[in-house]
């Protein structure tokens, strides 16, 4: 029985592989996405929280690229690919973790205000249409700025104020496949609230919410960059923070682009690849774009 | 053979005349009092919100507004009561909601002014800067998402979608920094064309010229906020514009023998404006969030501005205001394009 | 072609009541009005009989079926399941829901896209905690038509056809081995040449499995095929009932007639003019009188029984095996 | 036609935004300065030596005890047309005396004031206590016939325009975080400023105004940050500013904060009281690579105590036994012979073994420089045995908890100090500290130290200048051997400005001084730049090559329209399915 | 010579997977004035065919063969002529009456616009005509100001037909004007087809997977199976006689209320509807066919004489002609 299950999952997803590969800009995002993500995770066996010290190995200021630092130095002499390299750890982890957090809060309140109707769906529903349109960046521009910046403040900033769209989006979907007879005949099978919200409407918002959380991390990377670019950052080396840093020691009038533009193209192409995987995701699993 | 209901439902339809929508029209005022009710609760949650939020923050406001000076304490007192502070915490509130209802917020720490004379000193450069870039993000993005959708998979379409979505993966700041450098500072053969900074030169000239001087100076900050919102336009026009292809109105259309392009302009284009038009102003909260990067770059004497260093010194109080002001504009939006959309969805106008 | 069976005559008076609607009343709010959806209904199911609910689109025949299996709560007036008052704690109305059973007029919706057939089916034994999970689902299966049940455990509804994905249905309602099956228009999204196929599978459960049935329908040809018993329902109340053969080959009500004319072969048609009814707009009198055919002709003028139709109420008919009809011109005859 | 042409016009950038006109409660540095600009003063620092030198006051006399000053107010007037008289200075200090709002920005300037009054053009000014920085007094004499009638000081902007004033320049025109125009006071006493108008340009963001500098937007900017300042070098046409400044850059230590009823407030590390750790920590400082790699190398490293090296009559150096410079085994060395032990970690714990040496060290927000220097010190502290970890503070919090609430370890500080010293050594004072309620204070060190106390005495009663100073530098000692604070470096002053724009300009002290982030008008008073051309020319994207521009926008989107619209013809042309 | 006239008319799709073969060489004639009926179940090509009359397929269908109207060949003629012929000579009525109106704009700028476009009214005249429409198809006038979500199902579907008489064409092809329409409502719309047709002269090809709603209106009916015309005859012959196994089935589908026959005998047709992309060889109804022979898979179909005007593809057929 469950070798049968597993080799029918196989195939789903071999299913799933075979009409994913036909979108060949989301295989390139994901081509691009695994090797940041992967990268990130090997960063510590090559190096280590050092590169980000200002005493250890520095060489000169805003020296270009060249055999010393293959793509350039920042203000204080550190190389910039060890920065990016090291960064991109806290990029993608704030990335990764306040989309999650954006997603649980918007998966949990997206189904049960799709599910429950009456005044408790209504009353969540409020409170969702208030946290939309609270202008986001602003919102959590206020969040960092009073709580102070730290890592779990800015995650918290950037998830307290993303979820809304999921939960918009969870509850929409919610609402569709409540509408399906297959609900209906539950119900009459006797199901409960339970049963029905995690047995039908989670499995079948699950794809959807793969596909928007790819694209939730894409822009919580951009608003981790921006609220470190606006002055309230996690204290640690992140893309976000070494455009700050490239701002700050005004590596523009220096000459070092490098410093402006490689961290710059990095949040483009990561953030990218997370949109064009989760466009093609979302094509691909969800039923109404098929 | 008529019956008496059948009989009953034209007449009340004939007795409003033609042109006339008053069951419809009734409808929307309706529609608009519940929404204008809802905006109003959201309002109040907006007031609660912030009062809650602003009251938690650490330290002593008061002294904030020394700013590092030596203040007596006796000069304390006085202030930390001339600011209700010395008030219980219920009282304060009570003192915010009335305030804020007369729109008084308060004193800047900062400016030592009015919050409100403030805001409504920036208010309209943000509203030129972030109108421009709206109005031509959304003409850019609805025509080139026209474009797209209705030929899915051709060239052009791969173009624009891939050069939107590389916009869209770009932080704004980062846009406005290189702007900054390539147009204004100039780089290799591109000139410094454009001013870099504020909304006018310090000795604008008057007449066409200050029109001319005006524009110059939003060609940055405009470029930079259009690069940045334009594709989510342009998706949403092409998808919605995708979905109304596919439906059986726009085969009658193309059965009847209309032109390929009298059934994208008369049919397709307009339904699938609907969900762009909602978009539009549902998004009004982010074009703000762009507004305050891109205003703190160019220097640009609007909301975002203020908002911007009012974080930066930090001015709670004006940070409040300005904070309040840029939620309730974006809650009057939304409820504006529930009106609109409403008015303009006669599916949704009788529901 | 499948064969079918044609029932012994069964004697329909003995027959003990298994599902009852006592004047029931179900109403919704819609665009601040009241919908009085259904309206006073008396309605009983015999063991093993099969009653067919017949009328035009939205008189309240769906949320009649829903009512009975306790989906929609009543505004008035009682659902009776053997004889008790049905109650809505949700222990009672699960128990209640292993007993009566229901079967949606569309069966790809009605499967969740997701789940094998052996999980659509599994998923009724498994809400009620049954034992032998597999072998309940493969009889049911197998019960329902398709054989061997191994073959389509794990098929997904995409990869079944349409008849195919009814039987499913079908069977995901007889693992719980019920005792009535409501279903709602159970063919009519279905392929002609299919129909007669479910149709003959509903019949043969009730003769292997006692199972009663109330199949609702706008089909008269349906009710004719495998009903016992018919009611005609017209906005929110049952206006005629009684055999098939009775009430199908002599209609007494004129909506009944008007329904039977339209049929495709009947000699003369009446074609009714107007709206579709509207529930939250009943007119008085008898609610039919607006587009009674017999009070345009002036035939109940003649009979002298216009004024009554026009403002007097009719009584709700009473849930009875025996033809009957709420009509003033009927009663005369 | 541009406005602006045949005039000598000045454009100054500025990063900071003015926080208020009214000169009441400015106290930014830009605000001070358009006010040093647009108001006079009873003295300014002279020129070339910085001492006192008349300003509105003609000449002064004190009387033998020191508490009686008499000042001369000399002829001039309003640029209103009315005079300038004692009444207007004695209604001014009055005013601060007297309006708790007044207050805010020269408050301490009278604190030690008994009373001011006038008669004619001779204001006299009685003092609690001699005060030898009295020829300092840092307080704008506004017109009283103007201000009188603002009874809400505290909400009064100051946003009046032509503003009445008595200095080189009158304020003209105000755009909140945009620009100010200043336009030369014709009826000035010492004459009419050489240019025609100054004005001064806000920018947010400094690589825009580096930018605008660049592309001749702006003329002069004052206080650059170091790399912004080594961007410009070799930049055609713009001369490099770079000067010793005013400021000094220190790190305070608490050493066992305490209020003015000397209970111990705070939660500083107990360590920090033990003055061998803050010699140490003295020690593990590499000043010079601070100055190379946080400042760019334009700085000074301080082997001195608060008061810069700019100031040459007051500055004290440390020499000999006494100079601590950078040696990391010396510093060790002192800590492992006071008993602090390094753990298995390579921390050092507290004699008593029970606390780690774990410092915090508290830094505003928002300011690159600090954080910059926070990963310096982290690192110099880490080859001690010591650990530092960052605390970032908004500046109200920072002020608290730096200033009043003890709650810190090391605090990044700094001050910029005027021509008389007096006011930064103030903030070293026992009196400054915060009271048993935790209220008031200035304290920049919470240090309190009767030998320290007794020599301000000294200084402030001692008019002869020789010896003052030789009393102010023994204080400096003081401080830097009991080491509350520890001094890191003087920032250089740096500034850039268009040569080709600006033909000549004298800095203060004359020479080798400052520009803008002087005090006192003479840079501007004196500056001198060509006339703007008739047309257009350098100025802010005149309106000129706007109008070319707006003209080849303008046919660019025609001719887009254009090609569209045709385009669209064609495409109906050719149909499909 | 035919109003109509298809000579071995084949669309395939193309999809992914590979070719879908929606119609399989159909050939039919259609006189001016004729009611046609097709029929078939779900997937057999019936609206496949109807749209091809108009070219109205998606891009990735072809369609080969011939398509005459009026003696025109539609499928070489000049975009500008189809665009004339497209609704003035020939229009169409969808399935889904709901979705083929646009549901922003008022139904009577909807019904006006092909008068408009093929410059057969002024705005003013094209009103009046509006008018007159609604009231030939039973609706009041001041309809024409409504929207179709203010409009019922059937209303909707009148409209549909209002719109398919504005121009006056020749040819009027309804795929299932009636599905998903109640019953009482079905007959309504009927009726005015019937009447209409009856009345103006007008060719009908209507599609149905009813076999007795086609009966009722049409004269000949031709059932379809797997993409071919599987029997092709006078409606009435067909429905109550079929000759082809699959017409038959389909034809006792529907009971008749009051027959003792089909009292508690509900008929079907067993196995499953033909998969397009694999039909089976042969015959392609061999596999659900009741009477197959040994034959059937291998047999070359074709359209053989069944009787007078008849034809049937079946090779029972094909023994007894
Ligand atoms: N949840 C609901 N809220 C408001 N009105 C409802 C609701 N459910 C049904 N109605 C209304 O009640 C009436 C009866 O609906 P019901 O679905 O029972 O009709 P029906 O006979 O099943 O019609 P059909 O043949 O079209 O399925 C309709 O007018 C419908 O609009
Ligand atoms: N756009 C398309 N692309 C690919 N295959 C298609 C397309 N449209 C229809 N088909 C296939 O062509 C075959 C015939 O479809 P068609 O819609 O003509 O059937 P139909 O007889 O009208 O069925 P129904 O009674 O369900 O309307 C079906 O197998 C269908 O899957
Ligand atoms: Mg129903
Ligand atoms: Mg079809």
């Amino acid at each position: 029985m469950t070798t049968l299950a597993w080799t029918r999952r196989r195939m789903a997803f071999g299913r799933f592989w075979s009409v994913f590969r036909t979108r060949r800009a989301g295989v390139a995002g994901l081509a691009v996405l695994v090797f940041a993500v992967v990268m990130a995770l090997i960063a510590p066996l090559f190096i280590d929280e050092s590169v980000t010290s200002v005493l250890h190995d520095t060489g000169r200021p805003y020296s270009g690229p060249g055999v010393d630092s293959v793509i350039g130095r920042d203000e204080s002499g550190r190389s910039i690919l060890e920065l990016i390299w090291w960064g991109s750890r806290t990029s993608l982890l704030i990335g990764f973790l306040a989309a999650v957090l954006a997603m649980v809060i918007g998966t949990v309140i997206g189904i049960a205000a799709g599910h429950f109707r009456g005044w408790f769906g209504a009353l969540l529903m409020r409170v969702t249409d208030w946290f939309l349109v609270l202008p986001s960046l602003v919102t959590a521009l206020v969040l960092a700025a009073i709580l102070g910046g730290s890592m779990a403040t800015i995650i918290v900033a950037i998830g307290v104020t993303a979820w809304p769209s999921t939960a918009r989006l969870i509850r929409a979907q919610t609402l569709a496949v409540e509408a399906r007879p297959y609900i209906e005949r539950s119900k009459a099978l006797g199901a409960g609230h339970w049963h029905i919200m995690t047995r039908h409407v989670l499995p079948n918002v699950a794809p959807l919410l793969l596909a928007s959380i790819t694209l939730e991390v894409a822009s919580a990377i951009v608003t981790e960059s921006t609220l470190a670019f606006l002055g309230v950052s996690s204290n640690k080396t992140s893309w976000g923070t070494m455009l700050r840093g490239s701002y700050d020691w005004n590596a523009a009038a220096n000459g070092a682009w490098w410093y402006i533009v490689i961290p710059g193209l990095c949040i483009v192409a990561v953030v990218m690849a997370f949109t064009l995987v989760g466009r093609a995701l979302e094509a691909v699993l969800n039923p109404r774009l098929r | 053979m008529t019956t008496p209901l059948e009989a009953a439902e034209p007449a009340a339809a004939q007795a409003a005349g033609p042109g006339d929508e008053r069951p419809a029209y009734r409808g929307t005022l309706r529609y608009a009092a519940t929404k204008v009710g809802g905006a109003l609760l959201s309002i109040g949650m907006v007031i609660i919100g912030t009062f809650f939020l602003f009251r938690t923050l650490p330290g002593d406001p008061v002294r904030a507004l020394a700013q590092g000076r030596n203040m007596t304490p006796e000069a304390l007192d006085l202030e930390r009561h001339r600011l209700g502070l010395d008030k219980p915490r219920f009282e304060q509130f009570i003192d915010f909601v009335t305030g804020t209802f007369r729109l008084d917020f308060g004193t800047s720490y900062e400016y030592k002014r009015p919050v409100l004379d403030l805001i409504w000193d920036r208010l309209p450069a943000t509203v030129l800067l972030a109108g421009t870039a709206l109005v031509i993000a959304v003409g850019l993005g609805v025509w080139q998402g026209t474009k797209a959708g209705w030929r899915p998979g051709s060239r052009f379409d791969r173009f624009s979608t891939g050069t939107s979505l590389i916009f869209w993966s770009v932080p704004t700041f980062w846009l406005g920094l290189l702007l900054l450098m390539a147009f204004g500072n100039g780089i290799g053969p591109i000139p410094g064309l454009f001013p870099t900074r504020g909304i006018e030169s310090v000795d604008a000239p008057d007449g066409f010229a200050y029109v001319v001087d005006v524009g110059m100076h939003m060609v940055l900050p405009v470029l930079t906020m259009v690069g940045v919102v334009y594709a989510q336009y342009l998706l949403v026009m092409r998808s919605s514009l995708l979905d109304e292809v596919g439906q059986d109105y726009i085969t009658t259309a193309r059965a009847k023998g209309l032109r390929d392009d009298q059934v994208r302009r008369r049919h397709a284009v307009p339904n699938a404006l609907l969900p762009t038009v909602t978009l539009v102003f549902m998004r009004i909260g982010f074009i703000m969030g762009g507004a305050v990067t891109v205003e703190a770059i160019f220097t640009w004497p609007g909301l975002g501005q203020l908002f911007y260093r009012a974080v930066k010194v930090p001015d709670f109080t004006l940070m409040q205001g300005t904070f309040m002001v840029l939620c309730v504009s974006v809650i009057l939006m939304n409820t504006l394009a529930d009106v609109v959309y409403h008015v303009l969805d006669p599916r949704v106008r009788s529901a | 072609m499948t064969e079918t069976q044609a029932p012994a005559e069964q004697e329909q008076a003995t027959r003990t009541t298994l599902l009852e609607a006592r004047d029931l009343h179900v109403s919704f709010a819609s665009r601040g009005r009241r919908a009085r959806a259904v309206d006073g209904v008396n309605l009983a199911v015999g063991a093993g009989e099969i009653v067919a609910l017949v009328g035009e689109s939205g008189c309240g025949k769906t949320t009649l079926a829903r009512t009975l299996l306790g989906l929609e709560r009543p505004s008035s007036g009682s659902v009776r399941y053997g004889g008790a008052p049905l109650a809505y704690d949700s222990r009672a109305l699960r128990a209640y829901r292993r007993e009566v059973q229901l079967v949606l007029q569309d069966p790809t919706g009605s499967l969740n896209p997701r789940h094998t057939v052996y999980e659509a089916v599994a998923e009724g034994p498994r809400i009620h905690g049954l034992p032998d999970e597999e072998k309940v689902v493969a009889e049911a299966l197998s019960r329902a038509g398709l054989r061997p049940p191994e073959r389509f455990f794990h098929r997904y509804p995409h990869e079944l056809s349409g008849g195919q994905r009814q039987r499913v249905v079908i069977a995901g309602a007889l693992a719980l081995s019920p005792r009535v099956l409501i279903a709602d228009e159970p063919v009519a999204s279905l392929d002609a040449s299919v129909r007669g196929e479910i149709l003959a599978l509903l019949l043969r459960l009730r003769a292997d499995l006692g199972l009663s049935a109330l199949v609702v329908t706008h089909d008269l040809g349906l009710a004719w095929n495998i009903a016992d018993r018919v009611a005609v329902m017209y906005l929110g109340r049952i206006v005629e009932s009684g055999p098939v053969e009775q009430v199908l080959t002599a209609p007494r009500h004129p909506y009944t007639q008007a329904l039977l004319s339209v049929l495709p072969e009947s000699p003369e048609r009446v074609v009714l003019t107007g709206e579709p009814p509207d529930p939250t707009r009943i007119p008085g009198g008898c609610r039919f009188h607006a587009r009674c055919q017999v009070l345009a002709s002036g035939r109940a003028e003649e009979a002298g029984v216009a004024a009554k139709c026009r403002s007097e109420l009719l009584e709700v008919l009473p849930a009875v095996p025996e033809a009957q009809t709420a009509c003033h011109y009927a009663a005369l005859q | 036609q541009d406005p602006g042409a045949g005039k000598k016009i000045v454009r100054m950038g500025a990063t900071q935004s003015v926080d208020s006109m009214n000169p009441f409660l400015a106290v930014r540095l830009i605000s001070t300065a358009v006010h040093r600009w647009t108001y006079g003063f009873l003295t300014v620092p002279d020129s070339k030596t910085l001492r006192p030198s008349p300003d509105l006051a003609e000449s002064w006399t004190t009387s033998p005890d020191g508490l009686t000053w008499t000042f001369k107010i000399r002829q001039a007037k309003w640029s209103d047309g009315k005079p300038v008289t004692a009444d207007d200075a004695a209604w001014t200090f009055n005013k601060i005396m007297t309006d708790e709002a007044a207050k805010t920005a020269n408050g301490p300037a009278v604190e030690n004031f008994a009373s001011v009054s006038a008669s004619g053009q001779d204001l006299t000014i009685k003092l609690k206590a001699p005060q030898a920085s009295m020829l300092d007094n840092p307080i704008p004499i506004l017109p009283k016939h103007v201000w009188e009638k603002v009874t809400d000081i505290a909400n009064a902007t100051g946003d009046t325009y032509p503003s009445v004033s008595s200095g080189p320049y009158i304020a003209t025109e105000h755009k909140k975080d945009q620009y100010i125009k200043l336009t030369a006071n014709p009826g000035y006493w010492r004459g009419k400023p050489k240019l025609d108008e100054l004005q001064v340009i806000f920018y947010d963001n400094p690589a825009a105004a580096i930018v605008g500098l660049e592309k001749g937007d702006i003329d002069l900017i004052g206080r650059l940050f170091p790399p912004d300042f080594q961007a410009l070098t070799g930049k055609p046409n713009i001369e490099q500013w770079n000067k010793q400044g005013r400021r000094a850059a220190y790190l305070q230590i608490n050493h066992g904060a305490t209020t003015t009823d000397n209970k111990p407030v705070g939660d500083g590390h107990p360590a920090l009281k033990d003055p061998k750790v803050r010699t140490a920590l003295h020690y593990a400082i590499d000043k010079q690579k601070l100055v190379a790699d946080v400042q760019g190398g334009l700085a000074k490293p301080a082997d001195g105590s608060i008061v810069p090296p700019m100031y040459t009559d007051f500055f004290w150096e440390a020499s000999g036994d006494d100079k601590i410079t950078f040696d990391v085994a010396k510093a060790n060395q002192i800590l492992e012979e006071a008993g602090y032990k390094k753990g298995a970690d390579g921390v050092r714990t507290m004699p008593d073994g029970k606390r780690k040496l774990e410092f915090r060290f508290s830094i505003h927000t928002d300011t690159p420089v600090e954080d910059k220097l926070a990963e310096y010190l982290t690192g110099f502290l880490k080859e001690i045995g010591i650990t530092l970890t960052t605390n970032r503070l908004d500046s109200s919090k920072f002020t608290e908890e730096t200033g009043v609430t003890g709650l810190f370890d090391i605090a990044i500080s700094g001050w910029s100090v005027n021509p008389d010293p007096e006011e930064v050594m103030a903030t070293h004072l026992c009196s400054r500290r915060p009271d048993a309620n935790g209220e008031g204070g200035g304290t920049e060190s919470f240090y309190c130290n009767p030998e320290f106390e007794k020599l301000y005495q000294d200084q402030l009663k001692e008019l002869d200048r020789p010896k003052r100073t030789e009393i102010l530098k023994q204080m400096q000692k003081k401080l830097y051997t009991d080491a509350p604070v520890i001094a890191i470096y003087y920032p250089n002053d740096l500034e850039a400005y268009r040569k080709d724009r600006i033909t000549s300009i004298t800095s203060i002290p004359e020479g080798n001084g400052l520009i803008y982030g002087g005090s006192g008008y003479w840079p501007f008073f004196t500056m001198d730049a060509k006339a703007t051309a008739a047309s257009g020319g350098s100025t802010g994207g005149g309106s000129n090559t706007g109008l070319i521009a707006g003209i080849a926008a303008a046919v660019v989107v025609v001719g887009g329209a254009a090609i569209f619209l045709a385009r669209r013809r064609k495409g109906a042309a050719d149909e499909r399915e | 010579m035919s109003l109509l006239e298809l000579d071995d008319v084949s669309v395939t799709y193309r999809i992914a997977s590979g070719e879908v073969p929606a119609v399989r060489g159909v050939s039919l004639r259609l006189e001016a004035g004729a009611a046609l009926g097709i029929a078939g179940e779900s997937g057999s090509g019936k609206s496949t065919l109807a749209m091809s009359l108009l070219r109205l397929l998606p891009g990735d269908a072809r369609v080969t063969g011939k398509i005459r109207l009026a003696g025109e060949d539609l499928l070489t003629m000049k975009w500008g002529r189809l665009r004339a012929v497209r609704w003035a000579e020939a229009s169409i009525v969808f399935q889904g009456a709901q979705h083929g109106l646009n549901p922003v704009r008022r139904i009577g700028e909807q019904i006006a616009e092909p008068l408009l476009v093929h410059g057969l009214a002024k705005p003013e005249g094209a009103r009046k005509r509006v008018a007159e429409l609604l009231d030939q198809v039973g609706l009041p006038s001041w309809r024409a100001r409504s929207y179709p979500h203010e409009l019922s199902g059937g209303q909707r579907q009148r409209v549909m037909i209002a719109m398919a008489l504005a121009c006056e064409p020749r040819l009027i092809v309804a795929d299932e004007p009636t599905t998903a329409l109640d019953v009482m409502v079905q007959a309504q719309v009927l009726t005015l087809i019937k009447d209409l047709v009856a009345s103006r002269d007008i060719s009908l090809i209507m599609i149905s997977h009813d076999l007795s709603v086609l009966a009722d209106v049409c004269g000949q009916l031709a059932v379809m199976y797997a993409g071919r015309i599987v029997e092709y005859g006078p409606s009435h012959e067909v429905f109550h006689d079929a000759r082809h196994p699959y017409s038959k089935a389909l034809a006792a589908a529907f009971p008749t209320v009051g027959d003792p026959v089909s009292r508690m005998a509900p008929k079907g047709l067993g196995g499953d509807p033909p998969d397009p992309m694999q039909l089976p060889g042969g015959c392609a109804f061999h596999p659900r066919c009741p009477v197959a022979v040994d034959a059937c898979p291998t047999l070359a179909v074709d359209l053989w004489p069944a009787g007078d005007r008849r034809t049937a593809a079946c090779v029972h057929v094909k023994e007894a002609s």
